[in-house]
């Protein structure tokens, strides 16, 4: 800001401006207080809590089980991945085994999950970047049949529920399989259709190309997972590196970026989604027989030995961990989300800073955040 | 390049918006309280509680064990047990529920307690128009307004319902076989002297109406 | 002009311009849907037809706020001082054969000069306001306006230069004959006014805030920009400006580009002349809303980028290329109008490719991404 | 990788006055972990981080537990090696007690990704951390003044009008609402 006093001397002042909550952009649960130099960014600090409810404190009065609904609502757009870290964690902790075909309904419902986080979160972003919502529009048709597919597993199109210690709470219902093949057959098209609106555009790339560059270093240090991390050219995927489920069997392929901007993070994910088809092609066409759930496993009444457990698993927005204590009794001692949305957001101000006001808005959204996981 | 993918962007957008008039992959819009989708059979919206028979007190399966009440992740479920006794489908006299009240302000919806519930009692609706006006008296349903009959549990779930009551079924003759045999095997040494005959009158033993339903 | 005609004028245009303000918004909405895989409003009347009412009566209704902090005054006439000068735009417009308010020799002159006025009206709006995002809207606003307005004139002097006048009505004459016996001779259908045409649109879009250029508004970032602190009746006279504002420079594209109100090809000249000018008219403001359904905001410092170093010395070039059709109109061997249209498009396409690729900082290759087993 | 004894071991020689225990896990995964001295906590962790064959360059998880019983807090790191791809290595720090003495030393100039997670670890448990850039209350309000997660923190009596009220809730309500309001009589009258 330019403010001329009374000596007609010119002087710079800096505008600091809260953006959220009340911000279209923030969606009411998340504030950041910049200080812009005209509309240069020189310092940002991102302000967390509306959306906190002690997940964690909660999980702890509760039994093992009655936390499992509670994990769909971390990160509300990705219910299935949430219920399988928890449910990993218990496994772990409790020492339950899975039974092969639960380990494969797990993971078709996890990359289902993938795809509608991936292909919404593109549509989020261009929606930040002021496309009026028409990618959004057409992620969202997508997302709605996946969704279909959800309820008529588990009876709820987002909060699943699904899964359980030591396998899946229910089995597929018939014809599920086939309706899941057609749409795995239909989504390639339709991202190619995505990519012919967005990824050549120029003004998309202009937006995003060289906008918000986080180098691999720093991404590592910084605790930087998922997508995010792989878009600046770390190879690090927990399904391959833990290769936990059973993600070992499939053939798939990782993609890395080469310069962590914007636009490798968001070409990162569409490559993503691809690589997920072929695993969803695979687990379809392979999905084995047998029970979904080890009849040995306890549904209430879990009481864990003594011990400790870090499970973790590779959500869509990066590595999601419970790390669970049990002292032997009904409930957890300890319940600790591990929630990367928080921590990718960590560098925000480092990925931000000279940029402009339009620019965080767009750095945010390829971040890649749900409030619901960030506050807990 | 140069302006060739933001043509390719306005050909997708045009191609879209003819696609609206004659494609029902491009207008995906439900309209609706016209319109309506089935809702899959699996679908859970809200508890309720299942009786058989006519009566909703008398039929109703609900014994008070308090097991969904602690289950309940958000505790939203309210048992006060009954002094009285009444007999179950098998004849066995079970508890029931003076209050049952199920807060579905607070309740979430995840079905836990009908996946907890071991006598089949508690089970998901799927009616989802809950809104009301009136926050004060319409939220914390009691009992008498969370008593569904069998049928309309067979309407919801048909494949889960013909599952229970062939279970239930079973039960039944089993335990009227082991009635018989006690009987019996009272019957042999001393004078019959049953206390309990079973509950005949009671349970107007579903099997035949659901092998029609489930067909 | 009678008194009598001139207020009839007033009042059609007045009308007109305010019904197709009703209905352009309830279009706009309807087509942003069909392009987005939904019906857009269809429940208020049959098909959504009466939206437009029921958003004005929300809009008369709801509580006019005025920030405790701000200049009451001007917060209060901005959007009467964006609103009113714009009616005047259309003083000047032919919208069909001898239908036009007012004959001015000047007229595009005038029509820039009153279109001008829109940003003080912004600027009042962003700084009485006292809100760093309405400050932070007005300024772009004005940065954007400001820097539009010379590729939106400069892009126009070619039709002035080629039909020899300032008057809307001349230029209109101009484009009234037809080549080969049938097709139109509008300056659409040569080199320099096709690519005038391009140049025009994409400055008329920045200029009147339409997406991809909607900055001063852009709601992902400034919330609403200049408009933030305004509601009710006030916020409906910005949107009214705004809209009319987009009318006017369509109408003024209509008359310097697409020949005014004649047809298209001399077979279909029966028609009246008004049906001709309202068609293009209403095909022109759908390429408003197409663009706005496809197209994602720029970023400031690209959009004055965008403007300085590309349009504008594409829309100095368009004017050699102009100049170059002009002077070798006399070429009367075989083939002559297919090396001249060669010749321009040469003059245009080779500039447009260079200033294209230094805008973008060298060569767009596509990235290439790298696989991890 | 080596075995955690090896690594107590080299840790040892390479920082002599490191005071390092092994604390057992005795559930199925094996997953024990190192309880560092507060003293020397930053020196382990650099060498942790950089030593060629541990090269534990990502810290994935911190978190704070509440030991009621034992009366200390403590914070847990999970550290994985992203260069390496091995890990689990799990760090643990003990506080003095959980009133006074609760300073910790920040391992955020070691890890960056520690920045956001002591902060939380701070506001819901109370341990200070010692050198960390930034340590503000993140999740809960800058006003708010106990810790949240501590096992014996008591929820503020803060009653707020509940339409449907019942278990404790009731108890509350009536507390709070000696003149019970219309819905609670009938609540009461059941």
């Amino acid at each position: 800001m330019i403010a001329i006093d009374n000596d007609t001397e010119v002087k710079q002042e800096l505008l600091e401006v809260s953006m959220g909550p009340h911000h279209p952009s923030t969606h009411g649960v998340f504030r950041m207080n910049v200080l812009l130099d005209g509309e240069t960014v020189v310092k940002l600090k991102p302000v967390f809590g509306y959306l906190h409810r002690n997940h964690e404190k909660i999980a702890e009065t509760n039994s093992y089980l009655a936390s499992i609904p509670y994990t769909d609502r971390l990160d509300y757009i990705c219910a299935m991945t949430n219920n399988w870290a928890y449910t990993l964690s218990v496994e772990k902790l409790a020492g339950i085994a899975v039974p092969p075909r639960a380990e494969y309904i797990r993971v078709i419902v996890s990359e289902l999950t993938r795809l509608i986080n991936h292909s919404c979160l593109a549509g989020f972003l261009l929606q930040d970047m002021g496309a009026l919502g028409t990618p959004l529009m057409y992620a969202f048709r997508e997302r709605e049949k996946i969704l279909d597919l959800f309820e008529a597993l588990t009876g709820s199109r987002m909060m699943h529920n699904f899964m359980r210690f030591g396998g899946c709470r229910c089995d597929l219902p018939p014809g599920w399989v086939d309706g899941a093949k057609t749409i795995v057959a239909h989504f390639g098209p339709f991202l190619d259709e995505f990519e012919a609106l967005l990824t050549g555009n120029e003004i998309l790339r202009a937006r995003t190309e060289g906008v918000g560059v986080l180098s691999g270093a720093l991404a590592v240090s910084a605790g930087v997972t998922g997508p995010m991390l792989r878009a600046s050219g770390v190879n690090y995927d927990i399904r391959k590196v833990d290769a936990y489920g059973a993600y070992g069997k499939f053939a798939f392929r990782v993609p890395l970026g080469q310069r962590g901007d914007v636009f490798d993070r968001y070409m990162v994910r569409i490559l993503e989604m691809r690589e997920s088809l072929k695993i969803l092609e695979q687990a379809l066409r392979e999905l084995p027989d047998g029970p979904v759930i080890d009849p040995k496993a306890k549904l209430r009444n879990l009481r864990p030995k003594p011990g400790e457990a870090y499970g973790r698993i590779e959500s869509p927005k990066g590595e999601l961990g419970f790390y669970l204590i049990s002292d032997g009794g009904p409930t957890p001692y300890r319940f600790r989300v591990r929630p990367p949305s928080l921590i990718n957001v960590t560098i925000l101000e480092d990925l931000c800073l000279g940029h402009s006001v339009a620019d965080v808005v767009v750095i945010l959204g390829s971040v890649d955040i749900v409030l619901g996981e960030v506050d807990r | 390049m140069l302006g060739s993918g933001i043509i390719r962007g306005f050909i997708e957008t045009a191609r879209n918006f003819a696609g609206s008039y004659c494609s029902r992959e491009r207008l995906t819009t439900i309209q609706y309280p016209e319109e309506r989708l089935a809702q899959p059979e699996s679908a859970r919206i809200m508890p309720f509680l299942v009786f058989d028979g006519a009566d909703p007190k008398a039929g109703l399966r609900c014994t008070a064990c308090t097991i969904c009440e602690q289950e309940c992740p958000p505790q939203c479920i309210y048992i006060i047990k009954d002094a009285v006794k009444k007999p179950d489908h098998i004849g066995k006299m079970q508890m029931q529920p003076k209050v049952f009240d199920i807060d579905i302000s607070v309740c979430m919806g995840c079905g836990i307690c009908a996946e907890v519930c071991p006598f089949d009692s508690i089970k998901m609706d799927q009616v989802f128009e809950l809104s009301s006006g009136e926050r004060f008296n319409t939220f914390l349903l009691h009992k008498e307004q969370l008593a569904k009959p069998n049928e309309y549990f067979r309407k919801l779930h048909p494949s889960d319902a013909a599952e229970t009551d062939a279970r239930r079924a079973e039960d039944k003759i089993k335990a009227e076989a082991k009635a018989r045999a006690a009987a019996a095997a009272a019957a042999a040494p001393k004078p019959p002297s049953s206390p309990k005959p079973g509950p005949p009158p009671k349970v107007p033993a579903p099997v035949p109406e659901h092998a029609e339903v489930a067909t | 002009m009678s008194p009598l005609v001139a207020v009839l004028y007033i009042v059609g245009i007045m009308a007109v311009f305010g019904s197709a303000f009703a209905l352009t918004t309830i279009a706009e909405r309807k087509t942003l849907g069909r392009m987005q895989n939904r019906f857009g409003p269809n429940r208020v009347g049959p098909f959504g037809i009466l939206q437009p009412m029921a958003d004005a009566v929300k809009m008369l209704t709801k509580e006019d706020i005025v920030p405790s902090s701000a200049d009451k005054l001007l917060h209060f006439i901005a959007p009467l001082v964006l609103t009113t000068p714009v009616w005047l735009n259309f003083a000047v417009l032919p919208f069909g054969d001898h239908v036009v308010a007012a004959r001015f020799d000047a007229g595009l002159l005038f029509f820039f000069a009153i279109s001008a006025a829109s940003e003080l009206a912004v600027f009042m709006a962003g700084w009485s306001s006292q809100n760093k995002y309405s400050l932070l809207g007005a300024m772009r606003a004005i940065a954007q306006m400001i820097s539009y307005e010379v590729p939106l004139v400069l892009s126009t002097v070619t039709v002035v230069m080629m039909a020899g006048s300032l008057s809307l009505t001349d230029i209109v004459d101009a484009q009234s004959s037809y080549a080969f016996g049938w097709l139109a001779r509008w300056n659409l259908f040569t080199p320099w006014g096709l690519a005038g045409f391009g140049l025009f649109l994409i400055a008329a879009t920045a200029e009147s805030n339409r997406s991809p250029f909607d900055l001063p508004e852009g709601e992902s970032e400034i919330i609403a920009g200049y408009l933030t602190e305004y509601s009710g009746f006030k916020y409906a006279l910005f949107f009214l400006g705004e809209y009319l504002g987009l009318f006017a420079v369509t109408g003024l594209g209509v008359t310097l580009f697409l020949g005014g109100w004649h047809a298209p090809v001399k077979a279909l000249a029966w028609a009246p002349s008004i049906f001709w000018f309202a068609a293009k008219f209403a095909a022109l403001i759908f390429v408003f809303i197409w663009a706005r359904a496809t197209l994602p905001r720029l970023r400031l410092d690209q959009l004055l980028a965008f403007a300085w170093r590309f349009l504008v010395p594409l829309t100095l070039i368009n004017i050699a290329a102009a100049a170059a059709w002009h002077y070798s109109a006399w070429w009367g061997f075989q083939g002559a109008m297919a090396t001249r249209w060669v010749l321009c498009a040469a003059i245009i396409g080779f500039p447009y490719v260079w200033l294209g690729r230094s805008l973008r900082g060298g060569s767009p290759a596509l990235r290439k991404y790298t696989y991890a087993e | 990788m080596e075995t955690l004894e090896q690594l107590k071991a080299r840790l040892e020689t390479a920082i002599p006055n490191a005071k390092i225990e092994i604390v057992p896990n005795p559930s199925p995964v094996n997953q024990p972990s190192l309880l560092l001295d507060t003293e020397s906590a930053r020196a382990i962790a650099h060498f942790l981080r950089d030593d060629p064959q541990l090269r534990l360059d990502y810290c994935s998880n911190v978190t704070g537990v509440d030991w009621l019983k034992a009366g200390y807090l403590e914070a847990v790191y999970h550290l994985y090696s992203v260069a390496l791809k091995h890990g689990p290595v799990i760090l643990r720090m003990r506080t003095g007690n959980r009133a006074d003495r609760v300073y910790l030393p920040s391992l955020t100039p070691v890890w960056r990704s520690c920045e956001f997670q002591e902060r939380e670890v701070y506001d819901l448990y109370g341990i200070v951390f010692q050198g960390h850039p930034d340590l503000r209350r993140i999740l809960m309000w800058d006003e708010f003044v106990d810790y949240p997660m501590r096992k014996d923190y008591v929820e503020p009596d803060d009653y707020e009008y509940d339409p449907t009220p019942h278990d404790d809730a009731l108890e509350k309500a009536r507390k709070h609402y000696p003149q019970a309001p219309a819905p609670l009589q009938t609540e009461a009258a059941q």
